[in-house]
């Protein structure tokens, strides 16, 4: 994947949506930001250090948390112990409002109970998308990078995720960075938009003026552009 | 003339091996099956030649017409009694059967056989061409070597199986959501793997003695081949098992010729720290 | 983002969770250790006890045999030379039984010989504490594993247990330099086994000095025969070393190398080392339609599968040999045991369905060596029969036995054989040759 | 009360070390057979320290013990140490080594780390055998003065203890959890902090270091080094069986696989020295087709089974998609 030209800033407490159509490289991004890919050109500022190019378990230890578009938990270990690992190895540069208990955590994402010291493995799709989650939570991050966490999920899940993300914006001071193929939840829970489009920024700002963009339009319904 | 000759001796020897390797590398893409066994299949099948030749007569090339399909039956049966319920399990789980496999199979024969070395005395006239003499016994492996994998290129390029056995290596869950059933592809693909080695089997015995076991050095140097062209690509083991052919016939020049086996190993080693995908990892064939 | 002193309190909070967390865990699992703990201290005993039942002296008066211990490697690369090896000691204890036994004139009756032997799968390892094992089972005597490497492996035990070893198939020159005492060889050492071949080159008085390559395997024993080889070959007029080098004994083709040496225009071709190699360098010579006026190589073509497998390829080739089945040493004076040399090859052939190589006959000789020993000192203690070796002086079906100083074989001289239309025929020394030489090589 | 093998904990670890330190040397023939298991057990253990731990097969395992042989040995043979500094110079060598051997090999992933060592293993054995001084192909060996089996066995009785003590703790500790993550999902694992490649080469040096002293204890004791038996691949393989026979990534697995292994070994040898091989070969068989887990990970599950059974006849229901999954 390609980017090119993306450039665009965060501030502290936001909830950013990123959106795109498939193959846009939202998820390029994200593995750029945390370090699992090397940009060629191009700079990541975080907390106004530059943190490009450094190794992903540094720069999970500056702040930044993030989850995957296909959960990736260790499947051998409980939910419990999930989280607990994450909390080790990163003492976070977050605000430390987050909560410090693993178990509390896990309470939080509705993984709390018997739940909690179930293998991995063995849990719903849905599941592992909340454990994703309270792994990066685990982190005590900053900022969080959440890879398609609506995608896949039930309508009732979803209007429980939509709240979640608030939630720990508001009440927790944490900044994330939300990505989604699939709009219509992002919107109603962003205070802002960027558009990826093969790679560049087609647009940006408010979800309702986003939305009325002709740019973005093509983008996702095929037109002039295609 | 010496360099040319090293370098066709090295090609030939090396498509051989590359052949082998073919095998290894067509179970390793379809099962991530670690084959320990591979060599051992080799001295199953020279020992089927050797045995035809002593006792019918037959000539290990005629042999063939057994070998094959012995091979491919073998390499169903131990697929479905064995090797089925390691298939997609840890590494160190294939590789742990298969050593076990390969321990019975050279006992076996071991004790079946006596320790004794074998061989068939049969020999070719050699090949002279443009100042170059190459053994007629090397000319036979090289030749059958490209037939084979002449006729494996055009099955996974244009049957259903050799198809499915493609898609199967490239994705294994795609594969299962067009339809195709791993498990039989798998099975298929041990089979092809065994029988290649029988059939090796049956023109080393032309090039050399063989004892039961003799197995370990071949499944070396298939492995070494089958990593330096690139896992599960099978034009990648043919280029990788000429490289390491080339380079041993090669070095051989300018080294004493017992530090050669190990310019393989340091080519490979090397090749894998350049590029951790081995030779051809990057374009799956 | 937090200042310092804040991430420092949490790091100490959450360091003292996690040894909280470790030291419930141990906890758990040091029970769980325990029992497994059991389960492996009762193995332990098992295998203690077993071990112990098994030490347990047997029989209170005088010993009902005469037990002798070995490792043979009757797995992994050596497998051949090692059943070859035990065939021949197997034959040899089956005929001393035969006759009652040997007779020890402390005891003053015939003992019967109870051979222990063990697979040691090729591995140093393994020798050293089956080896072990058997002074500790409380063998009168030891016989080495086949190789120079196991028998070094072997030597330490025997030599701190004071028990004899004799060694069969051991003939690297190094055994005997390490100042074991109780070390005896029965062949003929490495160092010794070209040098008849060059006696008899040189005994063709050709005009022009003799060019002669060696080519000859990476291990211990081919090593110590090509130096000794080439250090008398340097001593001598008439020869001219145009190449030497050593190769992998495990890989599949020689071509290149051969190629090499063809260009050089050699007259002799002399190396080896073991059975597939020699026979791979056979295949290799003959298909790429290279000739030399003589091939001499190790090992290989004594062996009865080397015409079987080779056919017409064998013709000519010569080879270093420590006994041939048509040797015959009866008329000489101090002959022991009651076989001869074709006695032996049909017997062995016979029992086992395969002509012996000298491997087998070496096996057996050893047999005898130590039937000798113990018949001429009337003891089964290994240190009195070791020094009733050393001033021993006799004849076998295998050739003589006389010890140099440190235990190394001095008494036995090697012969050449030489393959001559499918049949193989002793070809130098003079007086026990059965054919002339065919020089050069059709 | 009910009777509870984990009431008998405390008494374990004596009755162990009575085991080790009395009734082996002295009842089971000599000193060798329960050494030689000992060096199994640390080799096997020393190879689960990496592998059991991050899930990569390193199959030039016995370079390792061969290099520590080497170093130990040659400091004996010319009388340059104490053998008990030349162990332990053994031992610190190979872990320089795996230092060297993880810059290259720890960014290769699954099979290609696995050829990768092994294509080290063979080069290594190469060296050796032309390497004329270190003794090349014949090897040299080490001299009588210095041969005292009841010495080296109580050193390897240490070093089994520390080997199995260490990797207690490395399972155990932060190590421990690290190391988890990196084998179940090594990319999540660096995503949440865990610096992948520092770990695993930590692992590969401390499993170095054990398996080094293993080869320089082995040469001690046989008093013989040459490159074939110092780099013989059946060293790595007979302790991947070991570990895989006990239990992949546990603690006791090693102990149990290689007292196993060679004991049943050495007993098959003696009964049958033409036809062990045979039944070891049917016996890796059978443990991968009845135990895939190992003896340890049967055990486990089995007494799971057990407990979930007993708890829910016990009116606790709860669990009851635990017993559906076993």
């Amino acid at each position: 994947m390609v980017l090119s030209d993306v450039n665009f800033s965060l501030a502290e407490g936001e909830i950013l949506g990123l959106i795109g159509p498939n193959g846009a490289g939202k998820t390029t991004l994200f593995n750029i930001i945390s370090g699992m890919l090397k940009p060629d050109r191009g700079k990541v500022l975080f907390g106004g250090r530059n943190i490009t190019g450094k190794a992903p378990h540094k720069i999970s230890r500056m702040g930044i948390a993030r989850t995957f578009q296909i959960p990736q938990p260790f499947p051998e270990m409980t939910v419990l112990e999930n989280v607990r690992a994450a909390s080790m190895f990163s003492h976070g540069g977050g605000k430390g409002r987050l909560p410090k208990d693993p178990a509390e955590i896990c309470g939080l994402l509705g993984l709390g109970g018997k739940k909690m010291h179930e293998p991995a493995r063995r849990l719903t799709g849905g599941e592992k998308k909340r454990l994703e989650v309270a792994r990066a939570l685990g982190t005590s991050p900053g900022l969080l990078l959440l890879d398609e966490f609506a995608a896949g999920l039930t309508v009732a899940e979803t209007k429980w995720a939509s709240e979640m993300i608030r939630k720990l914006s508001k009440e927790f001071g944490l900044t994330l960075v939300w990505t989604e193929h699939v709009m219509r939840v992002l919107m109603r829970t962003v205070e802002r938009v960027v558009v990826l489009h093969h790679g560049s920024v087609i647009a940006e700002g408010a979800p309702e003026a986003v939305v009325k963009d002709q740019g973005v339009l093509e983008a996702y319904f095929g037109g002039s552009s295609a | 003339m010496i360099l040319p000759e090293l370098v066709v001796l090295g090609v030939a020897y090396g498509l051989l091996f590359g052949v082998l390797a073919l095998g290894l590398t067509l179970v390793w893409g379809v099962m991530k099956v670690v084959n320990i066994a591979h060599g051992d299949f080799v001295t199953v099948g020279a020992y089927s030649s050797y045995w035809l030749f002593t006792l019918a007569g037959v000539h290990p090339i005629l042999s063939l017409l057994f070998t094959i399909p012995f091979g491919f039956g073998l390499g169903l049966l131990v697929y479905l009694g064995l090797v089925r319920r390691v298939a997609n399990a840890p590494e160190l789980m294939s590789l742990f059967l298969t050593f076990g496999l390969s321990t019975l199979i050279s006992s076996l024969l071991l004790n079946l056989y006596s320790p004794n070395q074998r061989g068939v005395p049969i020999s070719f006239p050699s090949i002279n061409g443009l100042g170059v003499v190459l053994p007629g016994s090397v000319a036979i492996a090289a030749a059958y070597s490209v037939v084979v994998a002449v006729l494996l290129r055009l099955f996974l390029r244009r049957t259903f199986w050799g198809k499915a056995i493609r898609a199967v290596t490239e994705d294994r869950e795609a594969a299962l959501l067009m339809g195709i059933n791993p498990e039989a592809v798998s099975l298929l693909s041990f089979g092809i793997g065994v029988a290649i080695a029988t059939s090796v089997g049956s023109i080393v015995i032309l090039l050399q003695a063989v004892t039961p076991t003799v197995g370990g050095d071949f499944t070396l140097l298939s492995f070494v081949i089958v990593v330096l062209g690139g896992l599960g690509s099978p034009l990648g083991a043919l280029i990788g098992g000429v490289v390491i052919g080339v380079v041993n016939n090669v070095a051989s020049l300018y080294l004493n010729a017992a530090v050669t086996p190990a310019i393989g190993f340091i080519v490979l080693v090397v090749v894998l720290i350049v590029r951790p995908s081995g030779i051809a990892g990057l374009k799956p064939d | 983002m937090g200042t310092e002193g804040e991430s420092y309190k949490r790091t100490r909070r959450l360091d003292a969770a996690i040894l909280a967390f470790v030291v419930s865990k141990a906890r758990r699992a040091l029970g769980r250790a325990a029992a497994a703990g059991i389960v492996i201290i009762l193995i332990a005993v098992a295998v203690g006890g077993y071990y112990y039942y098994q030490t347990l002296p047997t029989a209170p008066t005088g010993p009902s045999t005469i037990k002798v211990g070995m490792t043979m490697p009757l797995s992994g690369s050596l497998e051949a030379d090692g059943v070859m090896s035990l065939d021949g000691l197997k034959l040899w204890a089956h005929n001393v039984n035969a006759s009652g036994g040997i007779y020890v004139s402390s005891l003053g009756r015939k003992v019967p010989v109870q051979l222990i032997y063990y697979d040691d799968t090729s591995a140093t390892s393994v020798v050293s504490t089956d080896y072990q094992q058997l002074v500790a089972q409380g063998v009168n005597f030891l016989v080495a594993p086949y190789s120079s490497g196991l028998t070094l492996a072997a030597a330490p035990i025997a030599e701190a247990n004071h028990l004899l070893l004799l060694s069969h198939g051991g003939a690297s020159d190094s055994i005997w330099t390490k100042g074991y005492k109780y070390v005896v060889g029965v062949l003929s050492p490495g160092s010794k086994y070209m040098l008849p071949v060059i006696d008899m080159l040189k005994n063709l008085n050709s005009s022009a000095p003799l060019k002669v390559a060696f080519f000859y395997g990476n291990d211990a024993f081919s090593i110590s025969v090509v130096n000794g080889a080439s250090a008398y070959v340097n001593s001598t007029s008439g020869f001219n070393i145009v190449y030497k080098q050593s190769y992998d004994e495990s890989a599949t083709s020689y071509t290149a190398q051969l190629s090499q040496i063809a260009a050089l225009n050699p007259d002799v071709l002399l190396g080896g080392a073991h059975f597939v190699d020699g026979e791979t360098i056979m295949k290799n010579i003959q298909s790429l339609g290279l000739h030399f006026k003589m091939v001499a190589l190790l090992v290989a073509p004594d062996d009865p599968h080397f015409l079987s497998d080779l056919g017409s390829l064998a013709g000519y080739v010569v080879a270093p040999s420590q006994w041939e089945s048509s040797l015959d040493f009866s008329s000489f004076t101090s002959y022991f045991g009651n076989i001869t040399s074709s006695q032996f090859f049909t017997q062995f052939n016979s029992t086992y369905k395969m002509p012996p190589n000298y491997e087998a006959a070496e096996a057996y000789n050893t047999g005898l060596v130590l039937q000798r020993g113990i018949i001429d000192s009337g003891s089964l203690n290994s240190t009195v029969v070791r020094n009733q070796l050393s001033s021993e002086n006799f004849y076998t079906f295998y050739g003589k036995f006389q010890l140099g100083p440190t235990g190394i074989q001095a008494g036995h001289t090697m012969v050449v054989m030489q393959w001559q239309s499918g049949a193989k025929k002793v070809v130098w020394p003079k007086p026990v040759a059965t054919s002339a030489l065919v020089y050069p090589s059709p | 009360m009910k009777p509870n093998p984990q009431r008998l904990a405390p008494l374990a670890l004596p009755v162990a070390a009575a085991v080790l330190l009395y009734v082996a040397p002295n009842y089971a023939a000599g000193t060798s057979l329960p050494f030689i298991i000992l060096n199994w057990i640390v080799l096997a253990e020393s190879f689960n320290m990496f592998a059991g731990l991050t899930g990569y097969v390193n199959f030039g395992h016995v370079v390792f013990y061969g290099v520590g042989g080497y170093i130990g040995g040659l400091l004996m043979a010319n009388s340059m140490a104490s053998p008990y500094a030349a162990v332990l110079a053994g031992g610190l060598g190979s872990a320089l080594l795996a230092l060297g051997m993880s810059l290259p090999t720890t960014r290769l992933r699954g099979a290609y780390f696995a050829i990768a060592t092994l294509s080290i293993n063979e080069a290594v054995f190469v060296i050796f055998d032309n390497w004329d001084a270190v003794g090349s192909a014949p090897g040299f060996t080490i001299p009588i003065a210095d041969y005292l089996p009841l010495q080296v066995y109580y050193v390897m009785a240490i070093v089994a203890a520390l080997c199995v003590a260490t990797m207690y703790f490395m399972t155990r500790s932060k190590f421990g959890v690290a190391m988890q993550a990196i084998r179940q999902q090594e990319k999540t694992a660096s995503s949440i902090g865990v610096n992948a490649a520092f770990y695993k080469t930590v692992a590969l040096v401390i499993s170095g270091f054990f398996a080094g002293l293993a080869g320089a204890l082995a040469i001690w004791q046989i008093a013989f080094i040459d490159p074939t038996n110092a780099f013989d691949v059946r060293v790595t393989l007979n302790s991947i069986s070991m570990v895989m026979l006990g239990g992949l990534g546990t603690v006791v697995g090693p102990i149990i696989g290689g007292t196993l292994l060679y004991g049943v070994g050495d007993y098959l040898d003696r009964r049958y020295p033409f036809l062990h091989l045979i039944v070891l070969g049917v016996v890796i068989i059978g443990v991968v087709m009845a135990m895939p887990q190992g003896i340890v990970g049967a055990s486990r599950r089995f007494f799971q089974a057990r407990r979930i059974r007993r708890e829910e006849s016990e009116g606790d229901g709860s669990n009851s998609r635990d017993l559906a999954h076993l």
